[in-house]
């Protein structure tokens, strides 16, 4: 399936987008999902950290993704 | 009572205020950030935020209302700026009122601090010869 | 810096806030007591505030110093009011910028929390059936 | 020798006026203006607590007090 990736700060500037379209396996996890993220662009394993949302929430690593969720790559906050 | 808003426009300190006060409430903590001038030594030119903005302001109604179980407060506003600010502007306002200022202290001190550990607001800041967007990279 | 007043007049926040705002600031923690409508229970009606004016500016003034002195703060502001005071209406207003924000919060905590221990002012409160000097009596 | 003290909040209702005169040994120190206080003015007793402060500072028991000094007596505060 198809999966938008929403990108925002430093992400958005590895990604060249701010939305990229990712192809992942029906039984796509966060963790599948950081997996191809980072084979695609690796500048993404250089940060400090990063946190995949889904549907607005923070998403632990085995949550499943499905191809309507609005998935986004968090990195580093420094909002304030 | 709750009041969270992200805006391109700049924050009115006093309305935060006037918000916030009431008849019921005799302590107010505000805390008021401002773009700095120098970070770690080096000169800032200005700050530019960027906000995943729906999730950003359901992370900030949570930290609300976080605050109000955690304390005996009445009224917490978080209003948060995004776009490009100069030297003095002001990203972040956050008030709290309550009966007794120790809640409003302690409230208004965790929701900053909470803030800038959960909310999706990213930071960039422009010197003289480069960008960088704060804490990507150890 | 330190700003330190007693006023008859009503204490203007946004002048307060104006003041302590600096660009190597990035924190700015500000504390406004208001007069509540109800103490323990009872309608409180108005409040009045006495102060043995020379000697609470020199109290106001050494826990400024001590401020100063403990936090690496930049500014502090203490404005306090005498005279009749309206439900609603502002006694005093704290405020204090820091380059980090722990400072601030600290050091504003420090000084409304001391100024309510050694500072010359006296409130009375008025009530429908009679009025009453806070904390005079056991 | 007669000293002016001034009194504050609930200490100006206890004497009747803002300030009074009390007449003191010229070897009078903090200590013995409470007691002679006391003494006029029984009131005081009933006080959360109070202090007197010499010249614009608080002070100790002991301290002693000079014609030209002024002393002024502090009920508990309530400021802020």
């Amino acid at each position: 399936m198809k999966v938008n990736v929403l990108a925002f700060g430093i992400a958005k500037d590895i990604f060249g987008s701010s939305c990229i379209e990712v192809e992942l396996s029906s039984a796509a996890t966060v963790e599948s999902l950081r997996a191809v993220l980072e084979e695609q662009h690796p500048r993404l394993k250089q940060l400090t950290s990063y946190m995949v949302a889904v549907n607005d929430e923070y998403a632990e690593a085995g949550e499943t993704i499905e191809q309507r969720d609005e998935v986004a790559i968090i990195p580093p906050v420094s909002g304030g | 009572m709750i009041d969270i808003h992200i805006s391109e426009d700049s924050l009115s300190i006093p309305a935060c205020i006037d918000w916030v006060m009431s008849p019921q409430c005799g302590g107010i903590d505000v805390f008021i950030g401002t773009v700095r001038n120098a970070t770690k030594g080096r000169q800032v030119l200005r700050l530019e935020f960027e906000a995943y903005q729906k999730m950003a302001l359901k992370e900030m109604r949570k930290i609300a209302e976080q605050a109000l179980e955690k304390w005996p407060v009445e009224k917490v506003l978080i209003h948060h700026r995004t776009g490009v600010l100069q030297v003095g502007e002001v990203p972040v306002v956050i008030a709290v009122a309550a009966a007794h200022r120790a809640a409003a202290f302690e409230a208004c001190r965790y929701i900053i601090d909470t803030l800038k550990q959960t909310v999706p607001i990213w930071k960039k800041e422009f010197f003289e010869d480069g960008e960088v967007w704060v804490a990507a990279h150890p």
